[in-house]
């Protein structure tokens, strides 16, 4: 595969899952395993795929874009299919092709009630499509389409086969995001008219920095700040997260965290800072406050959850705090952190909802009083993975957490673009309470294993057969577990493949 | 030929390779795994010496290797280095080799616990990961083997997790020292922040240095940055008001306490101290902060110990106190001396820690009330144990003598370039010398001297608070009551070697020693020779006292260790009258009623002779013992622990206010809210859908009425 | 002529047949209404045809008036129609009774 | 003055159909009448060739009132796509109903005759005749079921509702002629040009021009105009509701359209705004009410009311200058319009459809027996979850493109009354999907009652279905298809 010329690996890429779907229509719904295995094959497939690209994208011009395809898509209002990839987009790319593999691997041995693996995983394979889709647009219209593509087949997976208030969590997750996303569409034909450029791409709105005044930039940039600030979910817009979190099925909940909100993320760096800087500029102060409030609220509520799962959904709200510190930083480390974080917390939270959906098949609960410990004495293989992943999750070098929030916190201590002039007494303070953030992040993850999984198992689970991690699950797992440290001990793996990326589009924004 | 300090990222690697080889395994080795950590750990040790020797022998030398580990962004980059030098060489020297004496201790200790293999992967891997700080060629890498130690430290002091309490423990060793790293990661963005402009590699320990020597770095930066890092060093190597954890921290097996106190998590807040030496000596408030925190802490972390029964607690709030000289030291400018402390301390701590454990080992429970008269049961233990007892009470020509001498000296010379905090160093480094040595003295005169009590409270051993639960202690649950005997080959040969150092490694560091190579010019690398104090010019010049004699100004901390007969008296003095003092009162066993009472005639003459005792015990022992280190105790305890249970507690109410109230109340209510208001509207509405079709006419009409009226009025 | 006095006929018809159309209750007397709305447009037209426009052509004005009344034709005889059923089915004229569908 | 009878073809073909229709009727018995049906159907057909055979062509006759350009051609084309559609949607219903199967047809056939006339009108009295050719038939088929009291009484407030507000059309519009002396679109906004200084025009023109609003409104069913909708679309018989919602609503918007960009333009300054405000009222309104409905019919009623005021949006940013700025907003708001009511046709007959075969033998129309509808029928599930997920906007559906269209519109020059309207689209975007989802989740994550029946919509019905829910994924991935047709639309309206 040349990456100049193979645009059509790409485009082959987004299209399997879709083609996957459809042609699992074919079989007959009662083929039920074969159903699971067809998913896992389809998934399979386009995961190497993708992992092929990967091999032949040539690192050394990262920052341009490769395997790229261009063509005229609604002339009526120049949009155009422009697909293309380059060191920001490849990691989250990657993920969101690893992720749902993993997801039908899991699923050939648990999916939740009431069943239908054939809707669930042709759901599934369309939200791959939209997902993945949304890392590789380059043009605001199909990228708009891809974002808003992801909303339909989650809000069923939500619906269907979540738990008892799926249908509050389903409705909630849907029209939240849909209304952040009308706001930004707002914002993009905003900019499509303001600019005159007559075109929707991009890469071509990047570069013509400066479209409109600032005040038009911060009108803009409120509409697109709308729009993904829920997607990630900033605080105060997180209060979807949450619910949907708890009530989605695992390989919903997987997702969901695991790529889903890191579309919102890629959207303030792909789209909002490099066509709208004056107006990013204008709101990075802001964006720095939410994201750290974001962070120590996280935590706090944290504290209070009872519910393993909810606690690790609302840890999601702390951990995208420091994703949106970094690029509240508006310098290159903090869109580099913000990117690592990105990664790193689709990585390890996926996993971390992969152990919480695994917990509650076998205890039939997420209660955490509930369950009363001894967890590490009764399923050891098991524990040792939680605790494992949950100090991942809190931060600790070595593993994947580490890099996204102290570098998030080292570039923010010295905000780009003119910002430590006017703001640096308040990123400092941003910076200190981010810390904070980290301690209330241990606890709440201490807290969390003391009573889950030490201690002895109480009266109620001692003579209950569990089931160690089975299998699949290691087959699913291992991936992550062996990705969250790799990421942890090579940081280059993620910050070298982004670095000539990320300069290029400072320098585009004036950096 | 490459020199041998080119192998010296070996040294991390071994225990790494031994903690993945061990974990993975271990369970079918036929000692399940130790083999593997003490061979590892031990070809690592060698390595170490070489390493040591080498430098030793060629003051000054010193290696620098580091390779792009990753690009953070905007340029810069993240180095993973080993940066070898004579303080480097020393710590490898010192973490190595206790390390290995726990790992060879435990093979006995441990002995048939469930989780033999999973221990030793802990133990390796938490050598790694202090050794991986030490050899650090810039801080980011630091902190990533200090968050390391502080995971490491939580695994095995919450190694018998099936107890809250020792949850607890761990929970609180953790969240503790995470609680400092806010201040070392912040301080250490702030230095690298400084740094930014300055140099792609705004991590690194030298151009850090240089930067700030050469005054390239703003003082604004050095001073916040380096409190911020002191902050961490504060929690980590227990200084007050942080150091509550460390107590705490006794529920781990006791030879993990050997390697937390001794040389591991415990040093690295003073070793980051010590590798940012010059950096520190740019400010005179950083300086001064420090020396007070290191006072405050050495004197009243003594006063802790005076009132512990349990012999690991009290070994415990002596390490916070000895941590407190070599902050101190540092404080003063005394460099060399505070990490002389550490070496020396290691050793000694280490010793008396394994000791402790052979004690527990024997009797089955941490309280000195419980033992009594072990001398002779235990020889090797109580030979061993008083030698680690008399370094750590400085009695001379033992390790501690030499180190704090060295300390005390450097407070000296503070002083006399005109800082209080000398003189203080001074005064109270000797006052809590005596404590130090009068509750050593005590415990070993309970534990040694007399009979064998035996333990009136068994069971609470137990269950009870930071007392060890290996299995043995169940084994022998029935057999308390049986004499205790000497512990195994294991645990014994680690105490001798350890005694052994105890007793010598003072020497490289000692006046007999003036000439190089020895400690001083081993560990006082070129960077550090080049230190100045930008300050000190101003402060002598304002006290009128140029210490001429001691060398110049910049260098009052160096050159050779000598002889200071002074210090020497009044150490001795307070080192006898300690010990008497003890004797006096716990001589005879445990007083189970004022010991001055129970002393007959020869007391109440000595009283009536002197008078001192009765007034020295009653005005100082009783207020200090009772009132004033309860009191300590009780601000420990109660009001510092209160405010970190408190803040806990405030956090999770405050965590159920915000949870309960703001966010399912208001966020998430004003976005139902939209909705609910959305269907109250909608129910209005109906009223108005009345299903007459004349008012739909009406309604109609006036509505064009009305617009037709607002549509001409506006224009 | 002056224009008012056919504009003040206009604007009084259209009025009550308003006024009709929205109070009165017999369905009959509502169609009727709807006739008086209708005529007052016409009078209006031819007014405005006669008076200000005399010279148009196309006369446009009558030409509507023409239509509107061709076409109110067909719509009474539809609403008639209408009417009537209704009052088969319910046995009623009375259009205020009519509101089985409401919400 | 020769006529044009070219040009006129596809109103002969519809013409000639229904009278086909009354005789065929007439001569057949039985079984037999429900041949009406494919006999309409041939003639929509023809009357869609000679349709496509005028294509790009500029005529006019009758002295300039009626006219063929691509705005007429587009919307004729729509309207008779849609005849078929509502044929196809028709024939079961009314063959089995036994309703007067043979008025049936001659009406429908006429009141569309009435809407291919409406886009080829360019003079008032055209405008007034072709309303009228559409409204009156309507009255009397809402009423078709004439032993059914809700159907009587719907069509009786269709009635009087519709003539008052015709009668107020009217009113205004012989204001108008009053003021310009003529009927000719053109002729207007010359006049008014021509007289008129913006910004102090005379009130009573503005007022004319409002009354004249009303009608269409009424038609559009327009809040504060928009009483009769929700009684009369669920008392008439649902083949016709889907006409009422879907043509003669896109009628409305035509006659709207030409009224407010051919004659009024220059006054775009006044009206655009209360249009605005309409809009605003007109959707929140739907909504709102939409939310509480438990029969699918009342609901989709209210959501078309909602509709209409999505659709009325692009005209309040409708400008009344000729600069070039302006030329662009009023071109754009007005492809926003078409393309909306391409998209609303395409959906919301599909919605129709799909109510109509879920009642087809059992009558069932409450939300509540929608529950579980996937399982029993994943065709009308499926189905339905695509309409509705294209009347809310979600991606790949047409009616993403369609709000994109409107937002477009809003935002082409960027002003805070363009913004308040993108807001209110947003809000009300939002409290319209959750009566969608409430639906759709009914029809997927919800039991089917017990005993409810298979729905068995029948071959043409599911055909219609079918090919309107894959025109509708089509539309929304390729939405190039139709935007190419309709990007070359210009409302070149005689300026």
């Amino acid at each position: 595969m040349d990456p100049n010329t193979a645009g059509w690996a790409l485009v082959a890429a987004l299209l399997l899952p879709v083609a996957g779907a459809v042609a699992m229509l074919l079989i007959p719904a009662e083929a039920d395993r074969t159903i699971r295995r067809f998913a896992v094959v389809v998934t399979g497939v386009a995961f190497a795929l993708v992992a092929a690209l990967t091999a032949a994208f040539d690192y050394g011009r990262s920052g341009e874009l490769q395997f790229v395809t261009d063509v005229p898509w609604i002339p009526a209002i120049d949009a155009r299919f422009h697909l293309g990839i380059d060191g920001i987009s490849l990691p989250l790319f990657f993920l969101s092709f690893l992720l749902p593999f993993l997801s039908a691997i899991y699923t050939t041995k648990h999916l939740p009630e009431p069943g239908k693996p054939k809707a669930f995983l042709g759901l599934m394979l369309l939200l791959q499509t939209g997902m993945a889709g949304t890392f590789v647009a380059f043009d605001l219209i199909l990228f708009f389409i891809f974002f808003e593509l992801v909303l339909v087949p989650m809000f069923f997976m939500i619906g269907m086969w979540g738990g008892p208030r799926r249908d509050y969590a389903s409705v909630k997750f849907f029209l939240y995001t849909l209304f952040g996303s009308i706001f930004m569409l707002v914002s993009f034909l905003a900019v499509y008219f303001q600019s005159g450029l007559r075109s929707w791409d991009i890469v071509e709105l990047s570069q013509a920095a400066g479209i409109g005044s600032v005040t038009f930039q911060t009108w803009a940039f409120l509409g697109m700040f709308l729009g993904f600030a829920i997607k990630v979910p900033m605080w105060p817009f997180h209060t979807w997260l949450p619910d949907a979190h708890t009530e989605a099925p695992t390989v919903g909940s997987v997702l969901l965290a695991g790529v889903l909100l890191k579309i919102g993320t890629y959207g303030f760096i792909r789209i909002a800072l490099p066509i709208l800087p004056d107006g990013a500029l204008r709101f990075a102060p802001v964006l720095g406050v939410l994201a750290v409030i974001g962070i120590v609220y996280g935590s706090l509520c944290c504290l209070a959850q009872t519910d393993v799962k909810r606690l690790i959904a609302f840890s999601s709200v702390g951990h995208m705090g420091f994703v949106m510190l970094g690029i509240a930083a508006m310098n290159e480390a903090g869109i580099q952190a913000a990117l690592f974080g990105n990664i790193a917390h689709g990585v390890i939270t996926g996993m971390l909802f992969f152990l919480a959906g695994s917990l509650h098949e076998r205890y039939h609960t997420r209660d955490i009083a509930v369950i009363g410990g001894g967890m590490l004495m009764k399923i050891p293989r098991y524990g040792v993975l939680l605790t494992y992943v949950a100090v991942a999750s809190l931060g600790l070098p070595g593993l994947a957490g580490f890099w996204g929030e102290f570098g998030a916190m080292w570039a923010a201590i010295s905000p780009g673009l003119g910002l430590s002039d006017t703001y640096g007494g308040l990123y400092l303070g941003l910076v200190v309470f981010a810390a904070i953030g980290t301690v209330l992040t241990a606890g709440y993850f201490l807290w969390m294993l003391q009573r889950v999984n030490l201690g002895r198992p109480s009266e109620k689970w001692a003579a209950a057969e569990l089931d160690d991690v089975m299998r699949v699950e290691w087959v699913a797992w291992a991936p992550l577990l062996l990705l969250i440290l790799a990421l942890g001990v090579f940081p280059r793996l993620v910050f070298g493949v982004q670095d000539a990326a990320v300069t290029a589009l400072l320098r585009s924004m004036g950096g | 030929m490459e020199s041998v300090l080119a192998l010296a990222w070996l040294v991390p690697v071994l225990p790494l390779a031994s903690a993945a080889v061990v974990a993975a395994t271990g369970k079918r080795l036929p000692w399940g795994g130790a083999e593997v950590g003490i061979l590892s750990v031990g070809a690592a040790l060698a390595l170490s010496a070489a390493i040591a020797w080498e430098t030793f022998t060629n003051p000054g030398e010193t290696l620098e290797r580091a390779f792009a580990w990753s690009p953070l962004g905007g340029g810069f980059v993240l180095e993973l280095g080993m940066l070898v030098d004579g303080l480097t060489a020393m710590m490898f020297l010192l973490v190595t080799l206790v390390s290995l004496m726990v790992h060879v201790y435990s093979r006995g200790y441990m002995e048939g616990e469930a989780r033999f293999t999973y221990y030793y992967a802990m133990l390796s891997l938490f050598t790694f990961s202090m050794l991986l700080l030490v050899i650090s060629n810039n801080t980011l890498q630091a902190v990533v083997g200090w968050e390391l130690v502080g995971l490491c430290s939580f695994l095995l002091i919450g190694f018998y997790w099936e107890e809250k309490s020792n949850q607890d423990a761990a929970n609180k060793a953790f969240l503790t020292t995470k609680f400092g790293d806010v201040g070392l990661i912040v301080g250490v963005i702030v230095l690298s922040a400084g740094m930014l402009g300055l140099s792609d590699t705004p991590f690194n320990f030298g151009e850090t240095i240089d930067a700030a020597v050469s005054g390239e770095l703003a003082t604004g930066t050095i001073v916040l940055g380096m409190l911020l890092i002191f902050v961490g060093c504060i929690s980590k190597s227990g200084q007050m008001p942080l150091h509550v954890w460390l107590p705490d921290a006794m529920a781990g097996p006791t030879p993990v306490s050997a390697l937390i106190h001794a040389a591991t998590m415990v040093t690295a807040g003073v070793f980051l101290l010590a590798r940012l030496f010059p950096v520190l000596a740019q400010s005179a408030l950083v300086m001064g902060v420090i020396a007070v925190v290191g006072i405050l802490t050495l004197f009243f972390g003594g006063l802790l110990a005076l009132v512990q029964d349990d012999i690991k607690k009290i070994l415990a709030y002596s390490t916070i106190s000895q941590l407190g000289y070599m902050v101190a030291a540092i404080g003063v400018g005394g460099y060399t001396a505070s990490i002389f402390h550490l070496f020396t301390h290691g050793f000694f701590k280490a010793l008396l820690f394994l000791g402790a454990g052979s004690l527990i080992h024997a009797v089955h429970s941490n309280d000195i009330s419980a033992m009594g008269g072990l001398r002779r049961p235990m020889p090797v233990t109580f030979w061993t144990f008083t030698i680690g007892s008399l370094a750590l009470a400085g009695f001379p020509m033992t390790a501690g003598f030499f180190s704090k001498d060295e300390i005390l000296v450097s407070g000296d010379l503070w002083a006399l370039n005109g800082f209080a905090t000398g003189t203080y160093v001074y005064w109270v480094g000797i006052a809590a010398a005596f404590v130090t040595t009068f509750y050593m003295a005590r415990a070993w005169f309970l534990i040694f001297t007399g009979e064998h009590r035996g333990a009136p409270h068994a069971a609470d051993a137990h269950g009870g608070h930071g007392a060890d639960h290996d299995a043995q202690a169940d084994a022998h649950a029935d057999a308390h009551h049986a004499a205790p005997n000497e512990s195994g080959r294991w645990m014994l040969v680690p105490l001798v070697v350890l005694a052994v150092l105890s007793l010598t490694a003072g020497l490289i560091g000692s006046p007999f020693l003036q000439d190089e190579p020895n400690f001083e010019a081993w560990t006082a690398t070129e960077v550090i020779e080049g230190t100045t104090y930008p300050f000190l010019a101003e402060y002598a010049a304002g006290a009128g006292v140029v210490a001429a004699e001691k060398g110049p100004s910049a260098k009052i901390l160096h050159g050779p260790p000598t002889w200071h007969l002074d210090l020497l008296g009044i150490v001795l003095a307070a080192f006898a009258g300690a010990v008497l003092l003890a004797w006096r009162l716990y001589g005879k066993g445990l007083p189970d009623e004022d010991p001055t009472l129970r002393m007959g005639p020869l007391s109440r003459a000595l009283v009536a002779k002197y008078g001192f005792d009765a007034a020295g015990y009653r005005y100082v022992v009783v207020p200090v013992r009772d009132r004033l280190s309860a009191w300590a105790t009780r601000v420990s305890n109660d009001v510092i622990d209160g405010v970190v249970g408190g803040t806990g507690a405030a956090a999770k109410r405050l965590a159920g206010v915000t949870y309960a109230t703001v966010d399912q109340g208001i966020i998430d209510g004003g976005v139902n809210g939209a909705a609910f208001s959305a269907a109250w509207w909608s129910a209005r509405l109906r009223r108005i859908q009345s299903g007459d079709v004349q008012r739909y006419a009406g309604a109609l009409v006036a509505g064009v009425v009305l617009l037709v009226l607002a549509f001409v009025a506006i224009r | 002529m002056s224009l008012v006095i056919p504009l003040l006929l206009a604007t009084f018809l259209f009025c009550v047949g308003v006024y009709g159309l929205i109070a009165r209750r017999n369905a009959v007397l509502v169609l009727i209404s709807v006739e008086l709305m209708l005529n007052a447009v016409n009078i209006n037209l031819v007014a405005f045809q006669n008076l200000l426009f005399p010279a148009e052509a196309a006369a446009s004005g009558q030409l509507f008036a023409l239509f509107i009344i061709g076409v109110a034709a067909a719509e009474v005889g539809v609403g008639l129609a209408i009417v009537f059923n209704l009052f088969r089915n319910r046995a009623t004229v009375d259009v205020d009774r009519v509101d089985a569908m409401r919400w | 003055m020769a006529i044009d009878f070219g040009a006129l073809g596809p109103e002969i073909a519809l013409a000639v159909t229904a009278l086909v229709v009354l005789a065929a009727d007439l001569s057949l018995r039985g079984p037999a009448k429900q041949l009406v049906n494919p006999v309409a159907a041939a003639g929509t057909v023809v009357a869609i060739a000679l349709t496509l055979r005028l294509w790009g062509d500029e005529r006019s006759t009758f002295g300039g009132t009626f006219v063929i350009d691509s705005l007429a051609l587009t919307f004729k084309l729509l309207f008779l796509g849609t005849l078929l559609a509502v044929l196809g949607i028709s024939w079961r219903f009314f063959a089995e109903g036994r309703y007067f199967q043979g008025e049936y047809y001659f009406l429908i056939v006429t009141a569309f005759l009435g809407m291919v006339l409406m886009p080829s009108a360019r003079d008032l009295l055209t405008l007034f005749v072709a309303l009228e050719t559409v409204s009156i038939p309507a009255f009397v088929m809402v009423g078709l079921r004439k032993r059914d009291l809700y159907s009587s009484e719907a069509s009786l407030k269709f009635f009087l509702i519709g003539v008052l507000s015709v009668a107020i059309m009217l009113l205004g519009m012989s204001l108008v002629y009053g003021f310009t002396g003529t009927t000719s679109l053109t002729g207007i906004a010359e006049a008014i040009a021509a007289t008129q200084t913006p910004g102090s025009e005379t009130p009573l023109l503005l007022a004319a021009v409002l009354l004249i609003v009303v009608g269409f409104g009424f038609k559009v069913s327009a809040v504060p105009f928009h009483f009769w909708a929700p009684d009369t679309y669920a008392g008439a018989p649902m083949p016709v509701t889907a006409m009422l919602a879907v043509a003669s609503k896109a009628a409305g918007f035509v006659g709207l359209t030409l009224v407010a960009f051919a004659a009024f333009a220059p006054l775009a300054g006044a009206w655009a705004p209360v249009l605005g405000v309409v809009a605003l009222a007109t959707m929140t309104v739907g909504n709102l009410g939409a939310l509480q409905q438990r029969d699918v019919v009342r609901l989709l009623a209210y959501s078309s009311v909602a509709q209409a005021g999505y659709i009325l949006l692009p005209f309040g940013v409708a400008r009344g200058g000729t600069d070039a700025l302006s030329l662009a907003v009023n071109q754009t708001a007005f492809r926003a319009v078409l393309l909306y009511l391409v998209a609303y046709a395409v959906m919301n007959i599909g919605a129709f459809a799909v109510v109509i075969g879920v009642a087809r033998r059992s009558g069932l129309r409450a939300t509540a027996d929608y529950a579980g509808l996937g399982a029993r029928s994943p065709l009308l599930g499926g189905a339905m979850t695509v309409f509705l997920l294209s009347l809310g906007g979600a991606p790949l559906t047409v009616g993403l493109w369609a709000k994109f269209a409107i937002v477009e519109a809003l935002t082409v020059d960027v002003t805070a009354f363009g913004l308040v309207l993108a807001a209110g689209l947003v809000v009300n975007s939002v409290i319209a999907f959750f009566y969608y989802l409430r639906l759709i989740r009914g029809i997927w994550m919800e039991a089917p009652a017990e005993g409810a029946p298979v729905p068995q919509p029948g071959f043409n019905l599911s055909l219609v279905v079918v090919g309107l829910a894959a025109l509708t994924v089509v539309l929304g991935v390729l939405p190039a298809l139709v935007t190419d047709t309709t990007s070359v639309v210009t409302l070149a309206l005689g300026r």
